[in-house]
């Protein structure tokens, strides 16, 4: 027969205000195996603390229930109260009376009554506990960061600081990502590539850092501190140990009229190509759908004029299994393609362009050498209009979000053009003009006020051709809605942020939770920030929402932090709220049929097959078993089995059932 | 009939399976399962339309198991039940060979693929009359419903022979059974007979192959098989998952869309 | 979807233009339905649809006008009711989603419309004429006699296919169901700019300036990309184009004499069915295409 | 019975955001009806449709069942399994004669402090405008444990 300890919390006035507690306390000793039941003014105060220890040891109680306010707010404070009175910690049960009675009911006798009722159901659900042992698992030391943009960059850089490994990979040839294609950034203008080649080189030498360029994640298994990632490096047909990025083979290979994707299209590359100059590493790579070798059998020109002999038309992809304790995504984010614009034409007109685009024409290194020249005859404009929210905040035909950068970088624009096309006219048409952040309001202040960019507030219905000239057709909000039509040279879509593609596989494969524009879902939107739901996986930069430079930086080193946090404990312990299939004597063994419906329906692969041999190891049965280290204590599988052979510690059919009956 | 003799007696007799599960005669016009162990019993076996019970029930008992390899005479019905006892690893393609009964031959389905084509053309019907009964039950208000299940449910002795006749119920133990906690009373008293067969349901939606043996099997003609019936449709209107389609496990209970279509959670 | 039925049954509802300003539609309408084996039936007893004015001054009305038709519609047992009139179809469409969408709106028409029998819950589909024609576009191909081998601007205009939210049709800045109709019989749209714009609708009669202007920029675009017609699904739009050509014309250098036809005339004639039926001769621009080069009679025989 | 009737209800929420969102309400002190009694599970999933069942012969004249929106499962896809079988469950009871009004399942996040509110309320008094389960409790009455 249990001897279980009930103490009603006051909160001072917060329960007490309103509940009776001195009825609660007398109704609690009524109750079928409470031996002791008292009130005080303030549980979780030391005093409050010492009286429920001691009662455990004077009353000899083998439970306890706090009745008090929140499980959630105060439950590990008692749990490690009860442990120093003597009892397991998962003896002490709460009965939440003010979060759940007295903050949100009247004063009254309906109240206490439901406060007795509370105190009755963890009185009985106590009694059916179970002493139990966190869990304890060790934990890799080495970090797993996904993407090579500027957020895995410091991410990666961070943990390894640490002097914890990183692997880091990156799907694309070079690390670098999108900041490596930018001009120059808000609100300093300093060059981008300027302040991010240092980086990506420190990233390069770090011993502790090892990169994996054009690979990708194939497969993560396990769980915090242990997880399994299957990493797929795509052969690049080099020997990247002689390489020595000479470029011979790039200038040498006859394949000159590919669009260059670094350059958005804007000019060419070979079949054999290192991305960019300030590639990462500085290695070229056989794009396989345009090579002639691979295309007709025939050419090699590359592997003739290799100085090193380093090109390996034979070279496959290579499959790696690494262990690693937690992992950091960062695979960034696309802009939104050109197919929703029909109405600007873009696609349909050359000089119609997105942000991107423009960011490489003036950019120093890029097919222009920094002249703002339109695509289509190489002119250069002199009227030039941007279109801000080109799909962000547009319910109908883009996303209801805001992209939260195009403000700042189309600012930027068109300060850059102003100043390298002098006499130009730029016009920027929007909707409201978002700059808050450190000096990001006084950066578009100069653009309006020192570069003379002429804002208009309103959208634009139609951009369309009038013989060879683009008409820019939108409406001035604030000069009474007038309509204008400007003639423009080009235009700048600032297309709309969105998710990577294939985010939504990567999370599934993951198994972290992603918003409906597959942005992924951070744990809590306030408190959370750079954590998933999923332990151990946590975020950085653009995969999780839109974001600038600046954010994605700090996010990513706050995501360091934790990793670093992480990897700075011996082990890890877990809360023993797991679920257990139940073993028997023979010839039973388990009441499990092994069934392994509720192997289908574990969202963690928890449930395993083993088989119950006799001493000549003959399979006498096959039965389930949950992997403790995986089981993260949902109790899906238990509501699944016909046979009530699972159950969850902490939350037991008895226990369950037992609340039930006492209401 | 001879057809199915004849293989029964040449299985057996080359000793390919150590049993065949088939019909026999019973009393009067019905049919009874045998198990014809002997090349010279052959001639025991019945086919006919009498031959309604699905023997796939015994398949997985272990007096059964314990005889080898075994040859069962299949009804369309029977031939699902492989499939989701496959499903729920209970049977070894190695150790089970269907005679499926079709207009009148006799065919071998060796393995578990041959079965799921067999089974794919089988339409997704019930009895006329048991449909009848289900649209007439749904029709009528859930007062109604509930008086007619009060009425029928009120005769349930809880001998369980629905659950014993059916080749899902192969549990050891079975939720009625357990005592920790006592989910449903033992005795037979009212609500715990609704909550019985309210289990029953739940457990064979997306598992129930149709076959109505549970209803048959009643000793005071409760329809129970309605019940998993209804319970099975509703699986395959909202989910298109059916139990036994297939020998790979493909159960609607334990696996989900998360466009799942629903119009009730508020 | 239905492009295979033998006969297929539609609501059909007039307004006031397919019996007045626009007969030309009406009767090419129907000429095309009788060969596509179409059968339209008027919406009985039905009413105004509750467009140009009405809509502008009190907003119950202009949702309880269409309802009733929907809900007469209804009775008749007709699922789908087609509005060749562009603003018609707008407000049906318009109507149906407003009590779909907002459960006051329906409550108040109920209450309006307790006199009329029917549900508002499940409302007769509303489409308008390009749709039906995509329906049955299957049918339309075979049944061709004489390829519609013109050039043209197909014209949407603005209540076709907004607000896309609403009317659902086609893509709402770039819609191409009527390009596609054009080339099923043989014709060959041009890839313009203003096949979304404003042409001025009910302005046809109240400042005709305003028509020329906005008429002006359309035929000039339409004619500079060498547009032999201009093709249209909607009364006003043929109206501005066609009725106040002279104003456009001022506006125009130089002045064009291109027609403006309706969807249905450009079937009609592919179909082969005779211009009187298609109501050609009430056009104020007279339907005239430049001649074609005729593929010489040598040619088939040395096919041969 | 002078007093006017007062439903017994009983809910059954997750951890992570039902009961989280329950406790929003509470710190943002929005009243509600006491009626409800709570029972606390990790998640949806774990919800057995037993449990639901037994509250009504336990005497329970109306049920409440909630847990995490679509997506926002603590356990990744708990609530997804949780909808799964309440779609059937759900026709079961209805197939069985139980009054699916007393039954109210709901989707309320730990943010959604005054949605527990309300959903509570609105239950209440559905099931008060219901009154007693008669028709159940009879059942029940006869003899149980």
């Amino acid at each position: 027969m249990s001897r279980v300890g009930v103490f009603i919390c006051h909160c001072g006035e917060n329960i007490a205000g309103t509940v009776d507690v001195a009825a609660v306390a007398k109704a609690a000793l009524d109750m079928p195996g409470v031996v002791h039941a008292v009130e005080y003014k303030y549980m979780c105060s030391d005093p409050g603390q010492t009286m429920l220890k001691d009662a455990i040891r004077d009353k000899k109680l083998d439970g306890v229930v706090v009745a008090a306010c929140s499980p959630r707010m105060h439950e590990p404070t008692f749990r490690r109260t009860a442990e120093e009175g003597g009892i397991n910690p998962y003896q002490c049960e709460m009965a939440n009376l003010r979060e759940h009675c007295s903050w949100v009911h009247e004063k009254g006798e309906p109240t206490t009554a439901k406060a007795v009722d509370l105190v009755r159901i963890q009185v009985e659900k106590v009694k059916r506990n179970h002493p139990l042992k966190p869990i304890r698992v060790p934990i890799t030391k080495k970090a797993l960061v996904l993407g090579g943009g500027i957020a895995g960059i410091q991410a990666a850089l961070d943990i390894a600081n640490t002097g914890s490994p990183v692997l880091l990979v990156e799907k694309s040839p070079s690390i670098g990502g999108h900041m490596s294609q930018l001009s120059e950034t808000f609100p300093t203008l300093d060059c981008s590539q300027c302040i991010l080649t240092p980086r990506m080189v420190e990233v390069a030498r770090h011993p502790n850092i090892t990169l994996y360029t054009y690979s990708e994640l194939e497969k993560l298994e396990g769980f915090i501190g242990n997880f399994k990632a299957t990493i797929r490096k795509k052969a690049r047909k080099i020997d990247e140990k002689l390489c020595n990025g000479c470029g011979v083979c790039q200038q040498k290979c006859p394949v000159k009229k590919i669009p260059d994707q670094f350059n958005e299209g804007l000019s060419n590359r070979a079949a054999i190509y290192v991305p960019f100059p300030q590639a990462v590493p500085n290695k070229p790579v056989i794009d396989l759908a345009n090579c002639t070798y691979y295309k007709t059998g025939k050419c090699k020109a590359c592997e003739k004029l290799c100085p090193t002999k380093a090109i390996r038309f034979d070279q496959e992809d290579q499959i790696e299994v690494h262990d690693v304790g937690a992992v950091v995504l960062a695979t960034g984010y696309k802009t939104m393609p050109v197919g929703n614009f029909s109405e600007y034409g873009y696609g349909k007109y050359k000089d119609v362009i997105d942000g991107m685009k423009f960011e490489r024409l003036a950019s120093a290194s890029g097919p222009t050498g920094g002249a703002i020249k339109r695509p289509s005859d190489g002119k250069t404009p002199e009227t030039i209009v941007f279109i801000a929210c080109a799909g962000s905040r547009d319910r109908l035909k883009g996303v209801p979000y805001c992209s939260k950068i195009c403000c700042m970088y189309t600012a930027k624009h068109a300060m850059l053009y102003q100043h390298k096309v002098h006499g130009g006219k730029a016009t920027i048409f929007y909707m409201d003009i978002r700059a808050a952040g450190k000096n990001y309001d006084e950066f578009v202040r100069r653009a309006v006020e020192e570069d003379g960019v002429k804002y208009v507030r309103g959208r634009v219905s139609r951009v369309y051709e009038d013989n060879g000239q683009l008409v820019v057709k939108g409406v001035d909000t604030l000069l009474g809605g007038e309509q204008l039509e400007i003639r423009a040279d080009m235009v700048v879509l600032a297309t709309a942020v969105q998710a990577q593609d294939g985010a939504e596989e990567l999370a599934q494969t993951l198994h972290v939770s992603y918003d409906p524009y597959r942005f992924f879902a951070e744990a809590h939107p306030k408190l959370r920030p750079v954590e998933t739901n999923t332990a151990g996986i946590f975020l950085a930069g653009a995969c999780q929402a839109p974001r600038d430079i600046p954010e994605t930086v700090a996010q990513a080193s706050g995501a360091a932090v934790k990793v670093a946090g992480l990897f700075s404990q011996p082990e890890l312990t877990r809360e023993p709220i797991i679920a257990v299939v139940d073993r028997q004597p023979p010839p039973v063994f388990s009441h499990c049929v092994g069934c392994f419906l509720c192997k289908s329906a574990c969202p963690y692969q928890a449930i395993e097959e083993e088989s119950i041999k006799n001493r000549n190891g003959d399979v006498l049965k096959v039965v389930a078993k949950v992997n403790p280290g995986l089981c993260q204590g949902c109790g899906t599988c238990v509501s699944t089995c016909r046979t009530k052979a699972i159950d969850l510690q902490g939350f037991s059919n008895e226990q369950v059932f037992a609340e039930l009956m006492s209401i | 009939m001879e057809a199915l003799q004849n293989k029964a007696k040449e299985l057996l007799a080359a000793s390919a399976v150590k049993v065949v599960i088939g019909y026999g005669k019973g009393t009067g016009e019905s049919r009874r399962p045998i198990f014809v162990r002997a090349a010279e019993r052959a001639g025991d076996l019945v086919v006919d339309t009498a031959c309604t019970q699905n023997l796939a029930t015994y398949l997985t008992k272990a007096e059964v198991r314990a005889l080898g390899r075994i040859a069962i005479v299949a009804i369309p019905s029977t031939l699902r039940s492989i499939l989701q006892l496959a499903a729920e690893k209970q049977l070894r393609e190695e150790n089970v060979l269907a005679l499926a009964i079709v207009d009148g031959g006799v065919r071998e389905l060796a393995t578990f693929d041959a079965i799921e084509e067999a089974v794919a053309t089988i339409p997704d019907a019930i009895g006329e009359a048991d449909q009848k009964m289900i649209d007439k039950l749904t029709a009528m208000s859930v007062g109604e419903r509930r008086a007619f299940w009060a009425d029928e449910l009120g005769r349930c002795v809880k001998c369980y022979a629905c659950r014993s006749s059916c080749p899902m119920c192969y549990c050891e133990r079975c939720t009625m059974d357990c005592n920790r906690p006592q989910w449903i009373p033992v005795a037979s008293h009212a609500i715990g007979n609704l909550e019985y067969h309210m289990v029953r349901a739940m457990h064979l939606a997306g598992r129930c192959v149709e076959c109505g043996t549970c209803g048959a099997a009643c000793p005071v003609g409760i329809p129970v098989h309605l019940l998993t019936f209804f319970a099975e449709q509703t699986v395959r209107r909202q989910f298109g998952q059916k139990g036994g389609a297939s020998a790979k496990l493909d159960y609607a209970m334990s696996t989900f869309k998360p466009d799942d279509k629903e119009t009730f959670i508020r | 979807m239905s492009g295979n039925l033998a006969t297929m049954k539609v609501g059909y509802f007039p307004g006031c233009s397919l019996q007045g300003s626009s007969r030309d539609f009406a009767e090419s309408l129907h000429a095309v339905a009788k060969a596509l084996s179409i059968e339209l039936c008027e919406v009985p007893e039905w009413n105004c649809c509750g467009a140009s004015s009405g809509h502008m001054i009190e907003h119950l009305v202009s949702v309880a006008l269409p309802i009733n038709v929907l809900l007469k519609a209804q009775k008749a047992g007709l699922s789908q009711v087609m509005a060749p009139c562009a603003s018609c179809y707008n407000r049906l469409a318009t109507a149906s989603y407003e009590v779909a969408n907002s459960p006051t709106t329906k409550a108040q028409v109920e209450k309006v419309l307790q006199t009329t029998p029917g549900s508002i819950d499940k409302l007769p589909r509303v489409l308008n004429v390009v749709e039906l024609l995509a329906q049955v576009a299957g049918q339309i191909g075979p049944k061709v006699a004489k390829k519609f081998e013109q050039t043209v601007a197909c014209y949407y205009g603005c209540l076709l296919v907004r607000p896309a939210k609403i009317t659902g049709f086609d893509r709402t800045e770039d819609p191409v169901e009527m390009d596609k109709l054009v080339a099923t019989v043989g014709g060959k749209s041009i890839d313009w700019n203003f096949k979304t714009e404003c042409c001025g609708a009910s302005f046809s009669v109240a400042r005709t300036s305003v028509v020329g202007r906005l008429g002006a920029k359309i035929m000039r675009d339409a004619v500079e990309r060498k547009a032999e017609a201009i093709v249209v699904a909607c009364p006003m739009c043929h109206s501005n184009l066609d009725l106040r050509r002279g104003e456009i014309n001022q506006r125009l250098d130089p002045k064009t004499d291109i027609p403006v036809l309706f969807i249905t005339q450009v079937i009609g004639l592919a179909l082969g069915l005779p211009e009187k039926e298609l109501g050609l001769g009430r056009h104020f621009v007279p339907v005239r295409f430049p001649a074609k080069p005729v593929a010489s009679p040598a040619a088939t025989p040395a096919a041969q | 019975m002078a007093d006017p009737f007062e439903p017994k209800m009983t809910a059954f929420v997750c951890n992570w955001c039902t009961y989280a969102g329950a406790d929003l309400t509470g710190t943002s002190r929005i009243k509600y009806q006491s009626n409800v009694r709570v029972i606390r599970l990790p998640c949806t999933g774990r919800i057995d449709f037993m449990l639901v069942m037994k509250a009504f012969s336990r005497g329970s004249d109306g049920v409440i069942i909630s847990g995490c929106h679509p997506n926002d499962c603590h356990y990744t896809s708990g609530n997804y399994h949780a909808r799964r079988r309440w779609m059937v469950f759900r026709d079961l009871l209805d197939f069985m004669g139980i009054d699916l009004r007393r039954v109210t399942f709901s989707w309320v996040s730990a943010a959604e402090g005054a949605k527990w509110a309300e959903l509570v309320n609105d239950a209440t008094n559905t099931v008060r405008a219901l009154g007693p389960y008669k028709e159940v409790q009879q059942l029940a009455a006869v003899g149980i444990e």
